[in-house]
């Protein structure tokens, strides 16, 4: 390993933190867009809040708790190294075999910590209580994502059983999806959303935004699954991005066809959808699939996101206004199984570890998202007031306007 | 002085300006509302479907002396008509007085 | 060769790539801005349709037909490798001379290949039959975009005669522009741009949408021109950068001088436009010209963008929403033939070679485009229906409104 | 040195560079977010002047006034290498110690110089006459910005003395503030917005945009300040980067605490100021600080920043529609003394030494800046007419409306 | 016929809409106002607290025969009240002629 | 009791509201509209100058009891205007009824 291989492979660690951190900016354009007008500056407020308490309490518990060094022999479950950050000492280069520096390695899994509560976020949107959303996303990114973290990518038990989660499909996006699905389903929908049994459409105030948040999130995209190789090496890195475009482009296409074919008309919020569907549903699998497998989990993506979508919103009726559970949950879990059917790992006993992998995940985050919900619940509450929701959280709990002085011409 | 208060469809906007414009009516007001009516338009938001009745439509305020009422009645009827289901409607007001503000006259010769 | 090297150019290709990707919301942003809200969602389904579908299509034909290997002596004029990609085999350091990957290399002229759609999409924009319009597009970058780029960058007869297009004005940008024109030919204007002799200005609705879609394709024209080097080589790839960016503050300050000169008022669309052209002037002789030189190729563009707009706004009365076709078609074909004029190369043999990969070029895209165009006209349509094009395309295609439930305070 | 580490440096600074150009996106969106549609093409006029025009005068006298090669005993307060730019000649290897090649150099000062100006531009928004605007941005970032430059970074006096500011929080931010400062003095408010003694908000139009500059601002910081290591010394750019993002997590946390106690309210505008003076107070040692530190510097940033508006808003009556002046003048104070008490060079004198450039710098950008205005104010004038001020500077100065057709559903 | 204006409250707008509905009215118009009144929203901008007086109110225009007028405000009445400070106020005004644009029929059927 | 429409020059509007207060005038509604008329702007976008009817203008709606009526047009014409073409119009309608929703109270006490 030379100076200069180890500086180019930590620049490319450090340029796809960069593009992860602004997949916030996606998440929020998203948000935004596909909610009302009279809660835009609230989404952004909970953006903000969680990308900044995000990497500050990652900084204090959350990387200490996901990498805390589990001596052999450890079960791999739960340990913690400690409060806050220190360099590790010796010569950065033997960190992480010339990948990256100790100072990279945290800012990276930092801003990915984020993405797990922003996901959340969106769910949640228009009639969470601010107060309530705040404490949950504390909670979850200072403890329940990092030790399930701790499990695969800290070296724990997931890790040794072999199960395969490149860059997050299950660690990040289901993680995040699953508290997204609880926190909808104790907070209940927002008022209109079901009246007399129909399912009623409440459509988003700026969907160009929402729009430029999807490129925006698939632009991060290049750094969450490109710097999830840990290193720059060429082929690795490169064939990651191909599969990872390659999978989007297929998601979005047959996620517009399908829609197209289910409701008569070219919906772009479900060819946005198709989009993120098959991002993440590439996530598990990019470094493991050919390009033209990378392709059939993305348009295979495209077709669960719409009926996913369908489903929650109409058939189970749970409101998550931005699709967050269909596309970061549901996605999550295909992609994460695919792992088993598709790419090099595929085998009977792989589809076995990922669909424990995803099933014991899945009832931890159940659970800790539960008892997080609950303390919320009933300490600062969940839901915001009936007033509030219908008069918009901005001029309730922001007493500001995101459009004052807009005018028409 | 009467107020025609007409909500016709935004699309036939221009067609109605340039009638207004030859009869001579060089002022009028106008607005977007919504119209709640007959008209129904077919929605799709992330795969659930609505009709709803809340159609875009624009509001034209003209208040005009009593001699060229039926005429500009007259014209925005055919303008604005495309003979489908939510062409809209006029209403005609009383007004009783009519000042321009700069030279502070009153009377028809202030519209 | 060391593995490091070769590790930073494939980084240094891969960075290139997401900015030009990114080049997709500056795209859209833009045609968003200067088109009417009517039609906000038709015209980001378009781009999202273009980026997919073209990421696609180039896979499975496009890079295949670009980069077919001519064999010696081949004429260099058509040759298809076949279907779909494959790692061509043995240490990929030897690909292309440490330069990048295999991957990496398909994945760059990808989002090139879309991008050259893209430019047709503001073109033809608030009339064009969305049916239409994909199939021409799928047709253009599936076969004309790459039969063209394999002339030059797939080694064939162009680039054997001398011909030189650095990262494409003529390649991407004029070819992209000539389907723009061809386009709007057949289409015709919007109704009520040209109404008895007169020409009426159609604002758009968002300008500051706009703006900032100009800055966002200049970020991506770090990555189109500084990965044009197809290499990281530091005083070519910063050179290429000065040039860049050069040319396009030369471009911006002369057009709105021009524009206020010619129409009394600091114009900020035509700064706009300024940038952009004095950008796809540059891009042919980036790599050789001096910074005075492009300084001096910046600033022609930005007089030649002005009075092309007008030129074909009001004198040939094309309607051209944004002002795709000044900006990269005849500000593409300035660049190519300056590469004549100034720089290392000018000489009177390459100022012929340049016209003669002009024209050629210029000839074969006006007729596939023709034959495209009368293909799609007699099959699905390309114009929306006249009460669609009233009403806008949002809600008679897509069933949606871009900014519901917006209000203003 | 090899090739390769030659390279990926090089590489770095030009990644830094693109991302330092894109902060004139966030500087554009926070801007016009904050202030009323009436004025939003005037905004973005503005700031395509400042980047087009900064760069090209960087390019005519800036750099060579900034890094004028002071020879051996000079005093090191004013020299000038000739207008233009040349290749220095030799080896590029050797230019900067294998950092970066002379080209690159130039374009990263060359963003840099634009930020400058664009910290103007925001203070001065909604009433400052656009001719002066222009004239004065292009005296500032011609003469004063390099000037200050050259005694820091050019090796001047002030390095020679043992002032630190590694990135700029004074001879970047402070520059920028003070002549923020300055002109909005000479100014004055804008109509409106003292009446009686009474302090009135004129909340801006978009504010969903403005936070979306924020977060575009924070991006190019891990440019701003990653670059300024002038290499990419894995350490040293990551550390940097760890502390950037923690300053601005900390600011925005204790922004939004301080003003939720002080105006009872989840203020989204100051938790936005919060991460804009967390990542300004941080700029002048983020390469000096440990991570503990950073976030104190960046948490009393977040103090200083909420009562340094208040301050400036309400008790001093300096009109600064974005708060531009807190953030940059205020906050780049607080930075660059920081070094003086925090961090490995925290000493009684560094300290010293700090508040020597802190001052000697600002008076120096007081009394050229007033120089300046004074010259525009009687030449061209300063102040736009007040009946262009009242109807909004879009339809007076430039004839166009920036949301045309913007229509409410 | 009498035209009836209602100022009301944003948030009350599905359940005027719905008790119209109930009572036949199939068509009016409405859009977003700027009310002054006693009613005052505190805001925060920038750290700077301030009551405003200037509400968001959606405007209802709705034409109705003289039979139908007493039904409808008092839909309207018990519709829009929420018993706090800022519910509004209905003003009735004559209305001269009605005319449908469609099929050009006019008087109360046209409505 | 009456209807005033006055339309006005947004940049008269602070003005206007601040007559209207020192009047007594507590409540009103406004909202923005398009006025055609004599005024013209100039307009240039992308090479093309044209000149637009088209203006913003505020539009205010108020309703006044008999005995106010004089000294609030008197107050409008005041503050709204500015001399020049453009200033905008005040008319005046018929009210037959007016009813506070909060207290279902009618007549010139409820406004
Ligand atoms: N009585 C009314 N009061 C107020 N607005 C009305 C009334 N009747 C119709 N309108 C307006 O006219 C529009 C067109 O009416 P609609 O029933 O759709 O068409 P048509 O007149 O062809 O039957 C409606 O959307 C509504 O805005
Ligand atoms: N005389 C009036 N003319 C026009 N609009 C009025 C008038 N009185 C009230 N309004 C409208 O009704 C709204 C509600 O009035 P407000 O005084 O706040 O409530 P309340 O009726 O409960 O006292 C005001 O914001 C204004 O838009
Ligand atoms: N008869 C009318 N009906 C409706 N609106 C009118 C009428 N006359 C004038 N207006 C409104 O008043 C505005 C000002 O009129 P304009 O002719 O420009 O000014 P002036 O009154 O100074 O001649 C117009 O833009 C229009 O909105």
């Amino acid at each position: 390993m030379t100076d200069a291989l180890f500086t180019a492979n930590n620049l490319w660690l450090m340029i796809c933190t960069a593009l992860v951190f602004i997949m916030h900016l996606g998440f929020g354009f998203l948000e935004l867009g596909m909610t009302r007008q009279k809660n835009a500056i609230n989404i952004f407020f909970k953006n903000f809040f969680v990308i900044t308490m995000g990497i500050l309490v990652y900084y204090l518990v959350g990387f200490n708790l996901m990498y805390p060094g589990f001596s052999d022999g450890s079960p791999g479950i739960l340990d913690f190294a400690g409060f806050g950050l220190s360099l590790p000492g010796g010569e950065s280069i033997d960190y992480a075999g010339g990948g990256y520096t100790y100072w990279t390695d945290f800012l990276f899994q930092a801003v990915f910590a984020a993405t797990a509560a922003t996901i959340v976020s969106g769910a949640v949107a228009e009639r969470v209580k601010l107060e309530g959303f705040m404490i949950f996303s504390l909670l979850y990114v200072a403890i329940a994502y990092p030790i399930v973290g701790s499990w695969q990518w800290g070296g724990g038990w997931l890790s040794q059983l072999g199960f395969h989660d490149f860059a997050g499909s299950t660690l990040v996006h289901s993680v995040g999806g699953w508290a997204a699905l609880m926190f909808v389903y104790f907070l209940g929908p927002r008022i209109g959303k079901y009246q007399d049994g129909r399912t009623n459409a409440i459509p988003g105030h700026n969907l160009p935004l929402a729009a430029a948040g999807v490129l925006i999130l698939w632009l991060g995209w290049f750094g969450f699954n490109g710097g999830s190789v840990l290193s720059a090496e060429p082929n690795a890195t490169s064939l990651v991005l191909v599969n990872t475009c390659l999978a989007a482009s297929a998601g979005a296409i047959v996620a517009f066809l399908v829609a197209k074919i289910s409701f008569k008309s070219f919906d772009l919020t479900m060819l946005m959808n198709g989009v993120l569907g098959g991002l993440v549903g590439i996530t598990a699998g990019a470094d493991q699939m050919s390009v033209i497998e990378s392709i059939v989990i993305g348009g295979l993506s495209g077709v669960i996101v719409v009926y996913g979508i369908t489903l929650l919103d109409t058939v189970l009726k749970l409101d998550d206004p931005v699709g967050a559970i269909a596309v970061h949950l549901i996605c999550g879990i295909w992609g994460t199984l695919a792992v088993g059917l598709f790419g090099d790992l595929a085998s009977g006993s792989q589809f076995i570890y990922q669909a424990v992998g995803v099933g014991v995940i899945g009832l931890f985050c159940v659970i800790t998202s539960s008892i997080f919900l609950l303390i919320t619940k009933y300490t600062v509450g969940i839901r915001a007031k009936r007033d509030f929701e219908i008069q918009g959280l901005d001029c309730t709990e922001h007493a500001m306007d995101a459009y004052s002085d807009f005018q028409t011409k | 002085m009467k107020k025609i208060e007409a909500i016709i469809r935004e699309s036939q906007f221009l067609k109605v300006r340039d009638a207004l414009k030859n009869l001579g009516v060089k002022h009028f007001t106008y607005w977007d509302v919504t119209g709640v009516g007959k008209e129904k338009q077919p929605h799709v938001y992330r795969g659930v479907n609505y009709e709803s009745s809340a159609i875009n439509r624009r509001f034209i305020s003209l208040v005009v002396s009593e001699d060229l009422l039926d005429a500009a009645i007259e014209a925005l009827l055919d303008s604005a008509s495309t003979n489908e289901v939510g062409d809209g409607k006029i209403f005609v007001l009383p007004v009783e007085k009519s000042i321009r503000i700069r030279t502070k006259e009153s009377g028809p010769s202030s519209l």
